[in-house]
């Protein structure tokens, strides 16, 4: 009988908390969003997991000794996981759209614009009583306008820990909310008739251009932002093995098994922050409404520029693309293509959104580069 | 309230440096690249720009392509029998 | 020439103890079990040749630095590395006929008995002189009675670290044994008549019972019995990647690559706990009498509850399909069909047997919990 | 002897709690499965249960189907030259 | 303003030291090699993309932290990731030729007078001003002329870590020069009769003697040679892993998906020893100017054996097979069939080239495992 | 200088016993591997020697085979229509 007893003090009903049982249900939540929404499935699948597994009681799966807390050390804490993550994505991206039209980048610049103003707003909520937002918290929380998994998760694990719970979730729910999120935005900045532009076809582009970008990007990072280097540096080898043609076999790994391990293990991991005490606060109330926030200014950033670069073009840029300069690979491409076909059945976007999307990774991470060296 | 104007400055402040330096970065890339292009770009692949995510497409084809071969290979066969 | 000393004193035959020799010969046994009988030879492969490496005198596998040393301390004292493989197998697991069928869960009750009764047969062999099994010792070798290699280790590696060798290799060989094992026992339980039932074909099971499953698992795990979440957790992720249908990437490396690695890097883990001094010892030879025993008592407690549910239900009920309650994935149904056919060539069990197969791996991960959270 | 008594004592009480928990665990569930079945069983998969270990068969399958269609398409071509 | 000049002082620009810029351009130079001139790109490829991030100034990569740090510290200081490639090369390589043809052993024994005679050079060069190698130096460089890079990282990690990005940097760069440094020597030492032997063809081997091959190979090792097993114990695990045929899936996955994430992370931890402070000394030209000795040395005496070999067996065996002693898996046996197709445009060398190839892996185990022995 | 020619002797002595151990135990392999095809040679396969190195070989044959016998049970029902 006193078995039984210890068995009863031994169930999660007998020690639940409730703070517990509403992160469970957020756990339900985001595997509800990735299985019937089919929302960024591959990585809200195993963060809600991971949000339900670091929430009963008495298992202890982040205390030491547990399989979330080892995975939280090994991949998190060091910044080896979204590395790794950063080096497949490399692998699996084709920058030939860029390559093709490089005044691109030009979108994928404008739109970073959302991670600093977030940075601002952030500090400004400091006015509202319970939040005390550092710097390097603001800066943490801003990059999720960045609207790029790995490199939001590489940064919170560096400037705000504690923060990486909420912040990794905002970025990956507003990635997967891209669709809702943008075009409203996109339609009020833009009118029809720009939303009809046709571009040129792009050029073909060779190998030898393909080869040589990625050292390139590699290279102007070495020599004017350091800090960014093991974010850009991550992608470019990826993408470096994925072009150069004599290391197949290590390019398909990267970018399909090993890709796949670590993105389980990723998810767990930021699943395991998703703990009451960490999640349940104001804090992460304003972390969702800045990202939000983020996500807004950055599209429409990268809108207006496209407009200002359509005007000096004399029409020659639709507009639309703009809203692919904040990444969100390739979410916010099929946005923009999906808008543009709305206002003109035979206008498809997609390509020449490509090279504003892949140039908002770059833009994220030269951001992320920023806010490490100066924060 | 000290404490939270600094920090406002120091987030204006940064909101300045920080597009500067990302306009200038990715500004100088497209000098960089169209450098590039003028003088790397002549050899050129015969089909134009595709999708810019391709996972695991390369398998496909590549095994598209022998099955193919391995199909046309036995026609052949079968016919000159 | 002294070269040539140094040299001959650094050979294995001049540093051979006897105790080395032995553990060695068993590694080769295993091996041979392995690819000549094609007993379980994933894992006793990699088993019998860590069992060599780790006896090899002054090669150092298992010290400070050896390879072995290294994968033990990383994935065995951990509990990473059978959770991890947890996950693939629940990834490779398809729970149709079990959800088609749920009173079949209670043949996967009813052999867990042969659990608990081991662990009261070891606590009595201390009656004879030279064993001292303490409860916890007892408890990690009555889990080799869930026929679960997983399960086993990682039980032993949290209760009785020092006799994981002896648990995983008797539970490895006792489950390629379940073919010789079993069907005496089936036989003497049943009669011809009863062996002939044939059972009603299983009711197609929907997608979404097969997601909701899972999460059913894990959340009763979660209310009441949270010891066994570890286990129940990782093989319920890796079934709701199976099933969900929008993570297929993950699903496949896990149920493949990640799932082969580890087992890999289990198996020479598991060989590196062969050494002389930990083996050699009247314990072992208790613990693999324990394992039979425990095999034994599993498969009839199976039959005898199937025999009973077999008179309750009309005899709808084949008894022989208990047998597979003890796990032993995929063999015991195997078995069970076997059985079968000798009786009826037209009476295919299999699929009736891969429900209490299944819910064989979900009583012992069940009956882990417990034996975790009360020793 | 006392000692031997007590783990006795543990390894009974043990074995008793130890069942009892995992008929009830167990049986809870089917209560819940078939509660489930209840509610989510209706939109039915069109084919029967089948193998419960499938390690590499979607593999298979997939590219089997690939195969037979590409075979297809080939003989297609070919009866209409 | 002074956020600029924070970022100022936070660019590569204005931290850059020579040594680093020098190293970069070593970095280029191998990713040139890799990619354009298709030098060993497996590895060059990662190890110049490590040299390039290990010379990045205020990025960190090799400090406590950084990414490298992580990658060396758990992989090559451990030894894990050569064992472990390893592994993969057994499981990839066919011992049939060998089997088939056992005198070829000898060709592998006698290139590997290419070790020690470096070994001996190593030490004389300590003549020279500037050079300080001790014993344990000198046998790291030395194995250079083993031919073979994971046996060369693995011996260099434990004698010599200082050295071991110059070691791994001759290694893999004199491997891919074996088509340029092997034929001038073979042509020396041959005249044109010698090289248009034509050699009988190869017997059949069993799957059993496959099978047992690896277990003796292991077996001698373990009996003559401890220090030797952790190289031949991984090395016969992944050839047993193939012949056995019981364990496809291990073997699979051994020689693909875990070799290509070990490969790539072995190569950036190789490069990350590319650090301009260890790699911008005398000695690395030291090292150079041995490997370059060690594997000329090695060619010459696996062809003076086989010329040997070929008189006593009246005239049965082409010399030129001996060059293969030395590994270089599968160039060198290339090579060899390159310059007999030139002497005889009938005459296929490379199936016997194979036997002294795979025979001059095991030859260069061997090797390593007396340095480790008696160093 | 001493120390130099301390080293020289080792270096020397390493020469001489790492070649004696060299060609002893790759020398008692060669005699072990005759032995064993004494004893284990009898069974024999069908395909003699070939690749040395084949890193994904068997995949290829297999899929070919597979292919081969998709084409060949095509091409027969196509005939028998
Ligand atoms: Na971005
Ligand atoms: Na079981
Ligand atoms: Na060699």
């Amino acid at each position: 009988m006193e078995g039984l007893m210890t068995l009863w003090q031994s169930t999660g009903l007998a020690n639940f908390v409730l703070g517990q049982v509403i992160m469970m249900t957020v756990g339900f939540g985001l595997l509800y969003l990735a299985i019937v929404k089919k929302f960024e499935p591959l990585l809200l699948l195993p963060i809600g997991f991971g949000a339900l597994l670091t929430n009963i009681p008495l298992a202890g799966f982040t205390d030491a000794g547990g399989l979330l807390h080892y995975i939280y050390y090994i991949g998190i804490e060091t910044g080896v996981f979204p590395l790794l993550i950063f080096m497949g994505v490399g692998a699996m991206t084709d920058f030939s759209a860029l390559i093709a039209n490089p005044k691109m980048l030009l979108l994928g610049a404008a739109a970073q614009f959302g991670i600093f103003a977030t940075l601002f707003g952030a500090i400004l909520l400091n006015l509202i009583p319970g939040f005390e937002f550092t710097l390097a918290d603001a800066a943490a929380i801003a990059i999720i306008g960045g609207a790029d998994g790995p490199t939001a998760i590489f940064l919170a694990s560096k400037l705000a820990p504690e923060l990486l719970g909420a912040i990794a979730v905002a970025a990956y729910s507003y990635m997967a909310l891209v669709p809702i999120i943008q075009p409203p935005i996109m339609k009020a900045l833009t009118n029809n008739e720009e939303r009809q532009i046709q571009m040129e076809q792009l050029r073909p582009v060779s190998q030898r251009e393909k080869i040589i970008f990625p050292l390139m990007v590699l290279f102007a990072a070495i020599l004017f932002l350091p800090s960014a280097t093991p974010l850009v540096g991550c992608f470019c080898l990826g993408n470096l093995m994925r072009e150069c043609g004599v290391v197949d076999r290590l390019s398909k790994t990267a970018q399909n098994e090993m890709i796949n391990i670590v993105t389980i293990f990723l998810g767990l991991a930021v699943g395991s922050k998703l703990s009451a005490d960490q999640f349940l606060t104001v804090e992460t109330l304003g972390i969702l409404a800045l990202g939000a926030v983020a996500f807004g200014i950055g599209t429409a950033c990268g809108v207006l520029m496209a407009k200002l670069m359509s005007r000096l073009s004399g029409g020659k840029i639709n507009p639309l693309i703009g809203a692919a300069g904040v990444s969100a690979v390739p979410m916010a491409a099929r946005v923009v293509n999906k808008v543009g076909l709305e206002s003109n059945p035979h206008n498809f976007l997609l390509m020449h959104a490509m090279g504003p999307n892949v140039a908002g990774v770059l833009g994220s991470a030269v951001a992320a580069g920023i806010l490490l060296a100066l924060v | 309230m000290e404490n939270l104007s600094n920090l406002l400055g120091d987030a204006a402040n940064l909101m300045l440096v920080g597009m500067v330096v990302v306009f200038a970065f990715l500004g100088l890339l497209i000098i960089c690249i169209e450098l590039m292009s003028k003088f790397f770009g002549g050899e050129i692949e015969t089909k134009p720009v595709q999708s810019a995510i391709r996972p695991n497409s390369t398998n496909d084809t590549a095994r598209s392509a022998k099955i193919t071969a391995a199909i046309s290979a036995a026609i052949h066969q079968h016919r000159q029998k």
